[in-house]
Formats: C-alpha cells, structure tokens, sequence
C-alpha cells in the first residue's frame, strides 16, 4: 500500500490491459477511494421529482455518508449530512418522506429545510444566546446542481461545474433516458445488498460479454431475445474523468436503413425500434448528437451511477471493500399511456432487482469476484482486461462527438480503471484537472 | 352465505387444520425443490406479489408499502412464475446451481375470511437458506394466500407477501416464498 | 373438576386450537401495532414478568432467574402496560418512530393446566424486529400464559416469559413480548 | 389396513394434533433439561442418525448426503444417547457446564405415512442455542420421525435429521436435535 | 492518528468547546483508550455485598480484560485475571455464584480463592516438580480497595491511593448513594449492548438538556413529574482526572427553606423532599459537606461508572469503538422497610434497562451519534460543547467544596473530554500525575 | 508487531518455555502466517482415493485461497487456484464431484482438468484471437506430489521436494496410517468451525495432559478406557521444519512383551494390541523403523494436519486469526472386512467432529484459551510450556532413529512454536533451509 498511500499507485498497466485485484479488497485501498473518489466526484443522490414539493425529502448516500435531498422553501434543493453538529446525532430516520424542518431527536435542535440551525431548547436560558447559530446548521454539499432533473452533489467545493464535470459524455449518458420524455421517478427504490466490490458493479455495466453465459437461462426460457441483450455490434464512446457509454449501438448504415423504414413502413421491424424510434424527433437528435442517436449501450456517470436501458437507473453505493448496495431508480414519461406504464413497470419488476430474472444471476458472480481478491497467493495474480486492446480505433465525427464502433470489448472497463487509478493519485481537484488523461484517439 | 366466524369451533378447527396441511404441503414441495408440482398447485389468476417497504415516520406509515401496480420485489403471474421455474431446469442457472438449501418454517395460520369456495389464510414465515459453504440467509414476514377448492383439490389464488426488510439483506432472492 | 387429562382428545384438541387461535391473534395484533386492542386482550391481574437469566455451572443452574417481587426486565401490570401502550400515542417516542417492524413467530403451544374458566398454555416464540434500513434484532423463548374465559371471550391473566439471552444483544427491547 | 389418506379429514386431524403435541413434549423435555424423561421416550431401535450434507452441482444432487452406515454427524442407537445423556450427569461435560440454553421450535408437523401402530412424521425445526454472555447458534432443519403407540402411549422410533449447513457454524453440537 | 500515537493527541478545544468526533470511531484511538485509560484507572468492578462470603464470586470487566472478583479465605477481596497462565482458557465462566476453588476445565490446573496455583494434575509425575507454583498464579489486579463497599481495582501499579484517586469529588459521588443506608446490591443485574461508543453513554449521563426532548413521553404518560427529570436549576462539581457530579442541586436558599420546611412541617412538599430529607441527618451532613448535602446529580467516577439517583450504578463497559455493554446494578438499604423495597424494584425495573420507560429512547440516539462519527466526510465536522461556557463561576465554599451553581450546561461533559485527553496524552501514571489538569477556577 | 514485521520476532522463549499469547490474535502475526507458513509449506489437500478418476475433483484449502484438486486426463493431480484469471470468479463451488472441465460462470472461460485455458466465448470475433491462452489459465499450485496416497501442495517454488520436506518424522507420521493397509477414503469430510487460533488447534494434537480433564466424561461413562485414552507412557519424536509425533509408545521391553505374548498366546492383552499388531508384519516394520513401530501418538504434519489414531486426518484451516475450520477425513484399508468397516465408522461417527462424544468437550476450552490472548492486560502475560523441560533426553537408535521416552510432556509443543517462529523469521525457503533448527539431541 505504501506507494498508493504516497499517491504513486501504480494497480492498473493501461498498456497490457492488466489490472491488480488488490483493488478490489484492500482496506486501504478502499478508505483512499472514500476521501479521492467519493468525497470528491460529483455524485447522483436522486432525482428532482423525488423531492418535488418543498419539505419533501429522500435519503441518499455520498460514499459512506448520508445525506438529506430535500426541497427548501425557496424550492431549492439541498443536500445535508444526516448528523447532528451538537452531538452527531442522525436528525432523519425515514427513507422519504415530507418534513416541516428537521428536529433532532436528542436534544432538540431544530433544522430549518435548508440546513440551517433555526432554534434549539434553551437557547436564551441555557446558552445565554451565545451561540452562532450561523455556524452551527446541518452539513451542506459544497455544490449541488441538477442536470436535466438528475440531482448531483459534491463534497468537495473546488469540483469544477457539474455541466465540465460530466463532459459531453456524461451529459449524453443522460440523455439517452431524459429524452425520453418529461420523467418522473416512480415510487418505490428496490435495494439490496452485495458481498462485492462496488467497482466489480460498475465493470459489469459495460459488460456485453457475460450476458449470454450468466443469463443464458433468460433467453433460452425466452423472457428476452438474444438479439436484444446480446448483439455483437458494439459502439463505445469514453468520456473525461472515467465516464463512458458501452453497449450495442447502430452503424451510421444501420441508422440509415432504420430511418427508411420508419419512413416507408416497409422492412422488419428490429429489437431497437422503440428505442430508437424516439430518436427520429429532431429535437432529440440535435440533443444527442449524431453519434449519440446510434447509441443504444450503458451509459456509466464516474463513479456509480448506471443507466440502464430499462428507464432505470442504478446506483451502487459502497459498504466497505467487500460489500456494495445497489439502488435501483426507475422513471416514467410524464405523460405515458397505461400501457406504457405498464411495460416499463414489468421490465423493471422483473429484469433487474434482487428477484430480477437477469440480475438474480449476477450477484454471485460478483461476490466470488472479490473474493477473488482475497486470497493471500490468489491476490497476487494479475486480472485480464485485454479484450480488444489495439484492435479498434476511436473515429471522430464531424460533431466532434467521437466512439469506437466494434464488436463486444472491454474499452470501457480499461477505460474506468485507468481514471480510476487517476483519481486515486491525484491529491486534490486541481492535480486531477492538470494530470487526467484526454479520452483515447487513434488506435485503442 | 356463511361467514367463517358463524362456523362451529369444530367446523373452523377442520378448515384451519386442512389450510395449514396445504401450506405444509406446498412449503416441502419448495424446499424439496419438486417446482413443477408446487406450479400445479397455483390457480390461473394467481398474482404473487411481494412490494418494496420503506422506513417512513409514523405520521406517514401509511406509506410504508408501495402499491400493486407499481414497483415491487415480486409482480408475477402464472406465465412468469412458470419462467422462473422452468429457468432453473435448462441448466446454467447460476443463482441456483448449486442448489440452495432452504426450509420454510409456516406459524400462525389464520383463517379471516371465508367466501363459496374460498377461505383467505394468513400465516407468518421464515425461509431459511444456506448456500455454498457458509451462506446464510433468513427471511422473515408474513404471508396472505387465497385458498381456493377447485375439484375437491386446494389451489393457490391471489397471494401477497410483506418482508420485513427494507434493505434485502442477500445477494439475490432467487427462491419463491 | 375435570383436569385437562381427563378430556377427550377431541376436546383437549378443541380447546388448544382455541388457544393457538387466541395467541395468534394476539401476535398480529401486536405485528399490526393494534395496541389499543391488544390492551383489550388483558386482564386486571396480568403480571407481565421477564425476569433476568443469568450463566451459573450446573451445580448452581437454580439461580439462574431473578425472582418475581426482584430485578426484572418487564415487571408490568395492566396501568404500566397502559403506559408503554400510550407512549407511542402521544408522540415522541423516538425507539418506535419511525415503528419497528416486527413479526411474531409463535409455535409449540401446549395446554399444562385447567382450571375453571382457566386455561395455562405454554409455547415458543421468536419475536423478530428490523429497523431503519438494516438494523435486525431476534429474540427467542417460551412464553407461559394463563387464559381466562372472560363473558366468552378469552383474555390473557397472569404471564411469564424467559428469554435465552443473558446480555440483552440489542439497543433496546421498545417491543412487547 | 387403512392408509393415512383413506382417514376422514378429522381423524386426521386428531392424529396430527396427537403428534404434534407429541412433539412439542419431546422439544420441551429437551429445552428443560430433562433428559432422563427423554431418553424414555425412544424405542429401543431408534436410530438417531444426521448425515453430512455436501455442496454438489445441480447435476449430482444426489450426492448430496452420506448414507447410512457410512459417515455422519449423528449416528446413534438407544446405547450411545444413553452414554451422551449420562455424560452430562457426570460432572465435567464441559461443553454443557455452563448449561446451555436451548428452545426448540416445531413447525411444519406432517403425518406422511400410517401403518400399523406407527405414523411417520416429517417437521420443520430450529433450535435456537445461547451458552455463556452472547455466543448463539441456530440449527435450522427438517426431521423425518417415526412415532410407535406402546402400550397406548407414544414412541420414537427411527429418526433422521436433515440440516441445512455443510460446514457446520458452531464450535460443537452439544445439543440433541 | 500519527500525533495522538505520539501523545501529542489534540482531539477537544476547551478553549472554544469543540471536540473531534473521531474520537468515538477510531480504532486507534479506541487501542490506546485500553492502555491508557481503563489499564491504569481505578474500576469499578462490583459492590462487596455481591461477594459477601468466601468463595462468592462475580465477573466483572476492566476494559476488555474479564475479571473475577472473588471474597478469598481470608476474606479478603481478589481481582483476577479469568485467563489461565497454562494455556490461557477461562477459568471461570459463570456469571456469578460461589466456588472452592476455579479448576480450569482444560487441564485442570486449579487456583486458589486468591488466584494463587495450588496445585495441577501430574504436578510431580509430569512436571517432576519443577515449576515456581508462586510465579503461575492467575494474573491479579495490581490494587485493589473498597470505599464504602463499592470495590474497585485498577491494572497499574503506581496509580495513586483509591481515595487520592477518587478526591473529595468522587467519593462524594459515592457518598451519595452510600449514604442512603447500609446498602446491598440486589440479585440481578441487567446487561444490554449498544452500538455506541463508551464515551458518548457517559457524556450523557451529564446531559439534563436531553431530557424534555428525549423523554419527554415518559412524562406525558404522567410516569415522571417534568419537576424531577428536568429541573433548570443545576449545580456542577468537578474533581481531578475527570470526576464530575452534574445535576439539579439546592441552592443555599432552597437548602435553608427546606430544612424549615421540614422542621415545621409547613410548606408545599417538593419532588427532591425524598432524597434530601436523609440528609438532615448531621452525620450524613457532615459526611456530604454543605455542597454536597445540596446536590441532586448524577455522579461520574472516571472514566465509567455512573451513580444514578435510583439508588442505582450503572457501569458502561466498552466493547470496541461502537459498541459499549451496560450493566445497572440496584442497591437497597440493609433495614429497608416492604415499601421501601417495592418502591426501589419498581423504580429499577421500569426507569432504565433496555426496556426502561426512559433508556429505551437513547439507545438509539447514542448509536446514532456515534455512526456520525464514521462517514469520511461527516466525521471531519466538529461537535458543539459550548453550551454555558463562559457564563458561570466557580464558587468555593469556606469548606474548600467548590461548585458552579447554574442551570442547564455542559460543563460536566466539557470537563470529561479535557481529562479524557490528558489521559491519552499522559505516558504513564507519574506523567499524568503531573501534568493533569485542577478543576477550574473563577470563571468557567 | 514491528520487530516481527522486520523479520526478528522473539515470540517463544524455548530457553524458558515460555510464549507470548499475542500469537494467537494479533492480525499482523496472522497475516504474515498465510504469506510466510502457508504459501511457503508443503500442504495437504486431501487423500488421491478422493479424486480417482479423471474429472473427480476436491475443494480445498492452503491458507485462505481455495485450491481444486482434480485428477486430469493424464490422471495427474491438479492443484488449481480457484479463481478465474479473467474477472477472479470462482470456477467451481461444489464440494466435490465429477467435471468435465471448469466453465466460468461469469463470462464462460473454460479451463481443462489441469488449469489451462481452453477456450472461451468470442475469442475469435471479440478477442481476435489475440490473447495468450498459455499465459491466463488457472493459477496452479507451483509443486505437486504425492506420499502414499496423501496429496501435498507447495505454492513455493522454491520449496525443497516433499519427501526432504517431511523428512523421516513427516514420512513416518503419514506411514503410521498408510501401513494400515491400502488406505481409502471414506465418503463425507466433517466439517466444523471453532473461534480458536489454529496453533491452538495444532498445539492440542500433543496434548495427552488434557485429556483425563477434558475429556473425564467420556472415561467416567465407559466410552473409553483410560488406559488407552491416557496413558503415562508417552513417546516423542521431533522432525525438522516442525514435524513431531507425540503419545503413547511402547517401551523396547514392552515391546518385546507383546511381541513374545503375540507368538505365544500367552499374557493380557493390552489396549493397544490392536494397533500394534500390524507391526508384527516384517514390511511394515522395516517400514517404520525401530522406533516408529513403538510409536503408538498422534503425528502432526507442519503445519496443520494432524494424524489420528482413530484412521483419520484432521485438516486444521485458518480463517482468521481467531477463527479455525477443522476437517475430518476417514479411511479404511480396502480389504476391510464388514466387521472392520463398522468399528471404523462407528469410531469416526463418535469420537471426533462437533458431535463427538471426545471433541464436543474441546472447542470450549480451544476458543476461550484464544480469547485469552486478546485482553489488553491479559495478553501481557506469558503463556506456560514449561511442562518437562530439562528433566528428558533424547536416545539415538542404531538405525539413526531418535525418540525421547518419557512421560506425558510438552515437547511436542515446544518444538512446534520453536519451528513456527524459524518459519516467521525466514524471509524465504533458502534462508528457512539454512537457519532452521535440527531437532534436539540430548537433554531436552
Ligand atoms: S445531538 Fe442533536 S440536538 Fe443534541
Ligand atoms: S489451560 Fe488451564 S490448565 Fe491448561
Ligand atoms: S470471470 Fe471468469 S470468465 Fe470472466
Ligand atoms: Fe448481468
Ligand atoms: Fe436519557
Ligand atoms: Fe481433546
């Protein structure tokens, strides 16, 4: 640990596409990730119709840190640290909710929606009205901004803007599923716990290639088709900072022929028509870009925060090295018709989700994978991330959005440990700015 | 039309004792893993239901689950239960293979509701399973299932679940409840 | 006076199905936090008693509970009962707010003793609590209840329960056992 | 002779219940420490037997008990309980002074089989054990038992105990299951 | 943790009254709080009434080390080790009861009353008699004393005589239940484990300010008067190495009123008429001093034991950073009348303990606040002690008993912080002798 | 920890017999076990009759890394990591059983029985067939070999070849069972988990003093005979590297005895005739040797396999420092008659493992003498081993076989923390190789 503790961590060989598993259990490893990712990154806590009336609140997690989303009076949303300043005390118990102000339940001291401390008991006869009330509210986020609905926050005030942060991929990766109308989060986040690494949830989410091994059982029984969870074209776009989008995605030929077809009407319908059939309003393409129209993939926003193709979206929170919580947020067009609820609301109940038809199937590979990490001779044995490696090339669209058109890889994942490990050497926010890679031109 | 309650202690005492052997029955039917058979015993409008619970305030309790037709851990019917059970015989299904191992421990059968040829039941359960070497899960909540009489032969009608978790506390919920 | 040994099967069988039906009832009373109604159930008399175990060597195992009129983690009758009933009425209470959720497993019930309008039953229980996001708590033990027959109805008289915990491997006990 | 099946509904019943009570008395012996008691209750050729349960592949299932007369965790006849039950008469059965505290707890009581003076029984068990300031262990299984009316009173005959766990969780199996 | 390793620990600011919450989460900080704090203080361990005849014994806790205490032959009063020098089994594991003698069920080994080796299987067969009996003893605290039957024992050989140790302050906080009667120890002590750390259960037991907001069902339900649990009117004591009382107190005035009212029998009776009247008597007076005679606080004996006002103790054993076992123990005066005693039980069994009309509101609020010292973001804030401070003086009376007479505060707690510090940072006995703080003077 | 870290732990004073319990639970010292004991020994997985054929595997363990031993299509013995090189998923996770190869159920990597990649899904469309199968296939252990059937496995390559390794002791502890016969295994492995420290486990092999105190019940209810359970006749041999035997043995004269009452028919005949009647076969004491055909104690395997008299083999794996997973195996010559077979059984199924009418009395003792070692104060406190120390010698035979005749001792445990420290203190094979004590020779 000593050189990763001296920020010279040198766990993932970007060249070889070789990765130490160490990563992945040790526990300093993982306190470095909660004060140089966590604390520091941009983070989803939720999203804006989940705190859609002032006094309404959801709970969220920042790494190991809860906090508070909540509307204010002003309708400004705010995101506190769910501890008390005079003993530390959580002043929120409920997973959701709608508060008037937040008292804890302690003492007493009372917390207006924004934070601040509004009152205690005894603040005249006890405290002799000294105390600087000002000084004392609630933990605030350093900065809290909201992208087309998407609630983020970051800990650390010299973040650069949210909008910088997420780059034109991150931004993307949003759009994909807030062009899909006006959405509003459905009540009801499915939770449940992990025995792996957060990291090995969010390798998996570019992971295109165990879908038909470990969910082999979902197409054969014919829940889904082959050709919807396991195409072989594959179209890869790497953002700053370790964002990225990876999944099945559409030839500028294939985009062509799909147009046509929706055109005339004629020619068999495909698996990505809904999908992409949005896609044929101009407004949304301008909006995604001409590459982004062709993706149909994963989108991962650095650290956490999946999106999934199931208008949903997944978080995974990290419980310690070996443990991750995954929360799964599912949203729904403002104006969807009963039958669109319905689908969307059968998807999500039953692909993903403890219980889920896909997802009940990965869990234990998860868990084994870091377990994987464990052991005191099977930890010195390097990971295999060269799918791939050197065989594709980024092509750079006139728009000046760029991918990698190929078939099932593993770019994204290099892609994610290689920031990953930036972010780990990086001292502050201003060392990361100076030293993080551009995304990969050429050969990759 | 009798009521449960207008029944003789003795007619009620056969009636509860008949409804636990049935949930006795189907509970063995899971932990000895004879699915096909544990899906006979389902009526075609079953809707097997397990919803998200939340920790709210007590002034908003009311809010603790969420509602049928929304989000939930379990929303199947009969062809979706069929998937779930035909997924674990065409092999490959990693979450069950190896096998678990689980028991269900069924109490407090109730009947509180009796109607033509159906009695609804209440009863508190606990799965426990054990997986691999040292795997231990245990789920603990309540059951209500709709007893229905078709030829002589009890059949499962719509049945609702309520954990008692907010947080599953498990890798996966691979097994019926 | 007949003894319960003397019955028929059939009404030694009649009068424990009673009783089972009594208990659960009184569990999801407590599960569905139907406290008012639960204080219904008891009698004037009730003594709600949990006494202190204690580890002693077999040589010493008689000592191993406190004595009723000492130390004790429930020493209640029906106004102290009453009390703990109406805290979580009026607010505040913060160990139940947000509520527990429990779920009362109630097993092993037998019948050791009639007497007149009295009927003194045994059985097992696990009370299971979580709270929050994943906070669980079980406690397991055998309960002795004394049932009275009240103008028809069953009530519950005098009760004693013995946990198996000697520390108390929980923050609190806000729950009725 | 007539099979269970062949019962009306209620005498059915009067034999569960008769079982289960049964039961409940044998747990309760066990959980009181009245092992002598106990010990009268089983036929001379009972065999108190619990294989080791194995992870194997979905594929070898079968594998996944030992059978009898080869390895197991429990292989007893009437002789050896005799010889573990008067062991801890003896004094110096460390495992058991310190006594510890155990409460077992019956679900799932199932008449499988008639015949003759005898009825198989199939149960669900868990039995719950704290020994010391706050060690616990939790044995959760299924019991298939054969009960023998001698001279109108119950017996046990053969009896196999099935756990859940492969590696068992706890650092002995001081208990009777 | 590098500066507090080094005894340098800066951790509580008494000057602004601000404290670090890493103290209550820090697995390094909590190693050194067994060396230095509960391996060299004097601990409470039982009352000697719970031992009363040869051979009697009860286990106790010294930190993490168990202890027996055991009334020996001689009758005197042993604290020892329960780990055998053979091979370190636990010689005794019952809780409480009378022994001969503590055989260790391993190899039978057999200790005396005192802890000393008599004597082992094969002593001359195997060990041809050669093994110093005399060296192999079961480990014995290095002191042990008694003070008005409450025994204490303390690891360190150089600690300071148990009254020097206890000061005018702490044996006052003794004196306070002592002096209700010739007390004995009922049967039965309750046990329950919390998810918080030590210090943050004795810093509660200094915090009036919790009551009304904590509690305040338990006086809705009419169970305790508002008068008794949460009187404004306070009066602080504090003693050397940390001891404290805090708690309602007489003024002079009320103390004079009172005593009329007792002579003349005129006058509205007051909640606190119970508790003082046992002090009219001159020899309890006396005993008390005038300060004392007027204090209805709570008791602290550094670092963990809490004198309660219902004639009960109640001992907060740590059992690592987040985790602390509470133990109450209940006394009853020899010559107690039926009613007396009915009264006490009642008290006991329906106050505190994990069921407790009033403790079962903390536990939770003590976990709370010690899992808000574990985010990595959440910890980094500082807690608020400031309440009082600045505000009120040190009076001395002509008796040399010093008090702040006040209302609600937080003086009690500020105090434990500033001694808990001086201990860590404090190399040994002799160190902390001499650069340990005197209770303050004049202004507070 | 430092002096140790730094390769110069001074744990056990052989001069003195005496031990620092610190062993037992400090997590450091654990650490450097598993890298320093278990990665760099020759361990035993299980016995060749458990995987006969080819595709017949067994999960086992070194240290906390989880091997699969597989008889390959060559019929050689694999040692595999368990762990896929791909993502580090577990490729097996059955007990045991029959495979054809090992498929990955992440992604679908395919491993042939001895480990090597054979294949996977898209290597050609999404690897390009550009990825060094030779290089990725499963880690496997760097030397395998086999002792009369019992199989071993070094993840040192460095480690000298087994049979030097085990030396004339190590070889003659695992002859004592395999000259049984033409030993298999039975079927069913027991399986059990003890909060004890391994050595703790290891330590209690050569204690035949505990066994009259533990284990009185089992004497007092006739299960067993005293004599045979515990003897004053004891017998050690000591190995290098850590191997012993230490037990009953017969005297030269009373081997003699039962020799002559064997030819003769005459005489009593002693619990003991059983076992040593094999000897009386020429090969098997040329086999054995002089001494070893006397030796009638349990061999211990460094670092933790112990062989029992009762034909079993108790594996003794780490899980922790304070945690240990005890595994029993049983064998029977193949020959065996029924009657044979069912003393066997009915001795494995009711001495040993959880239930066992001996063993159910050990764990106890086992995890509170490692509780012992964790107290603050109480760990401070030297552990006794002193029992006949100075008071033996050691006896040379002609044949270059030594013993010490004595009586019931403790050298046998002397020897092995003496060894374990040289193993801790060696910064690899060749440094262990040159520095490691020779057994004792004269006065012990
Ligand atoms: S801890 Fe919140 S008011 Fe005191
Ligand atoms: S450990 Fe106590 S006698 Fe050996
Ligand atoms: S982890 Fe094994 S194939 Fe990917
Ligand atoms: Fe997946
Ligand atoms: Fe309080
Ligand atoms: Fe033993």
């Amino acid at each position: 640990m000593a050189e990763l503790m001296a920020g010279r961590g040198d766990w993932f060989d970007a060249e070889r596409g070789v990765l130490d598993r160490r990563i992945f259990s040790d526990p300093d490893i993982y306190a470095q990730e909660l004060e140089r990712i966590f604390a520091r990154a941009w983070n989803f806590v939720c999203h804006e119709s989940q705190v859609a009336e002032p006094g309404a609140f959801f709970m969220s997690w920042i790494g190991e840190d809860e906090v508070i989303v909540v509307r204010d009076r002003d309708r400004q949303i705010q995101v506190l640290l769910n501890s008390c300043p005079h003993r530390g005390n959580t002043v929120c118990r409920a997973e959701q909710g709608k508060a008037a102000s937040f008292l804890c339940s302690y003492h007493g001291w009372n917390f207006d929606l924004d934070g601040s401390l509004v009152g205690m008991p005894g603040e005249d006869a006890f405290y002799r009205n000294d105390i600087d009330k000002d000084a004392w509210g609630l933990g605030r986020a350093a900065q809290v901004a909201v992208y087309r609905g998407f609630v983020f926050a970051t800990m650390d005030p010299t973040a650069p803007p949210l909008e910088d942060y997420l780059g034109w991929v991150g931004r993307l990766g949003i759009d994909l599923i807030a062009s899909q109308g006006d959405m509003v989060a459905l009540d009801g986040v499915m939770k449940n716990r992990l025995k792996c690494n957060w990291k090995i949830a969010v390798d998996n989410l570019y992971d295109w290639y165990h879908v038909k091994v470990s969910h082999g059982t979902a197409m054969r029984v014919g829940f889904l088709s082959e050709a919807s969870m396991a195409p072989n074209d594959q179209m890869v776009i790497l953002g700053e900072y370790g964002h990225g989008i990876g999944g099945p995605g559409l030839s500028e030929q294939q985009q062509a022929e799909f147009e046509e077809r929706m055109r005339t009407g004629e020619g068999a319908p495909q698996w990505y028509d809904i999908q992409a059939a949005r896609r044929l309003d101009p407004a949304v393409r301008e909006q995604l870009g001409p590459v982004g129209t062709r993706a149909l993939g994963h989108p991962n926003i650095f650290p956490n925060l999946w999106v999934a193709l199931t208008r949903q979206v997944c978080l995974r929170i990290p419980r310690g090295p070996l443990e991750t919580e995954l929360w799964w947020f599912t949203f729904l067009p403002k104006d969807a018709t009963e039958q669109e609820r319905r689908t969307t609301v059968f998807m999500a109940n039953h692909v993903f989700g403890p219980a889920g038809l896909l997802e009940q199937d990965d869990g234990e590979n998860w868990s084994h994978s870091t377990r994987g990490a464990t052991g005191a001779v099977t930890r010195r044995r390097p990971i295999n991330l060269g799918m791939g490696r050197g065989h594709d090339a980024v092509t750079l669209d006139p728009s000046g959005q760029s991918c990698i058109e190929t078939v099932v890889n593993e770019h994204g994942q290099r892609w994610t440990y290689q920031s990953w490990q930036e972010w780990m050497r990086s001292e502050s926010w201003a060392a990361l700015e100076a030293d993080h890679s551009q995304p990969p031109e050429g050969t990759v | 039309m009798t009521a449960f309650a207008d029944l003789t202690l003795h007619e009620q005492m056969l009636l509860t004792y008949e409804a636990e052997q049935f949930l006795y029955r189907e509970a063995a039917l899971l932990d000895d893993r004879r699915l096909d058979e544990w899906l006979e015993l389902l009526t075609d409008d079953i809707h097997y239901w397990m919803p998200i619970r939340r920790t709210t305030t007590a002034k908003e309790i009311d809010r603790e689950f969420t509602e049928p037709g929304g989000m939930a851990f379990f929303d199947d019917d009969r062809s979706t239960l069929a998937m779930r059970i035909q997924r674990l015989s065409v092999g490959r299904a990693w979450a069950e293979d190896p096998p678990s191992r689980t028991r269900r421990l069924i109490s407090n059968v109730q009947i509180v509701r009796m109607e033509g040829d159906e009695v609804e039941t209440t009863c508190n359960f606990q799965l426990y399973r054990t997986r691999l070497a040292s795997e231990e899960d245990s789920w603990i909540g309540r059951r209500e299932d709709v007893l229905r009489r078709v030829d002589g032969q009890h059949s499962m009608a719509p049945r609702h679940k309520n954990m008692e978790q907010t947080v599953i506390l498990a890798q996966n919920m691979s097994s019926l409840f």
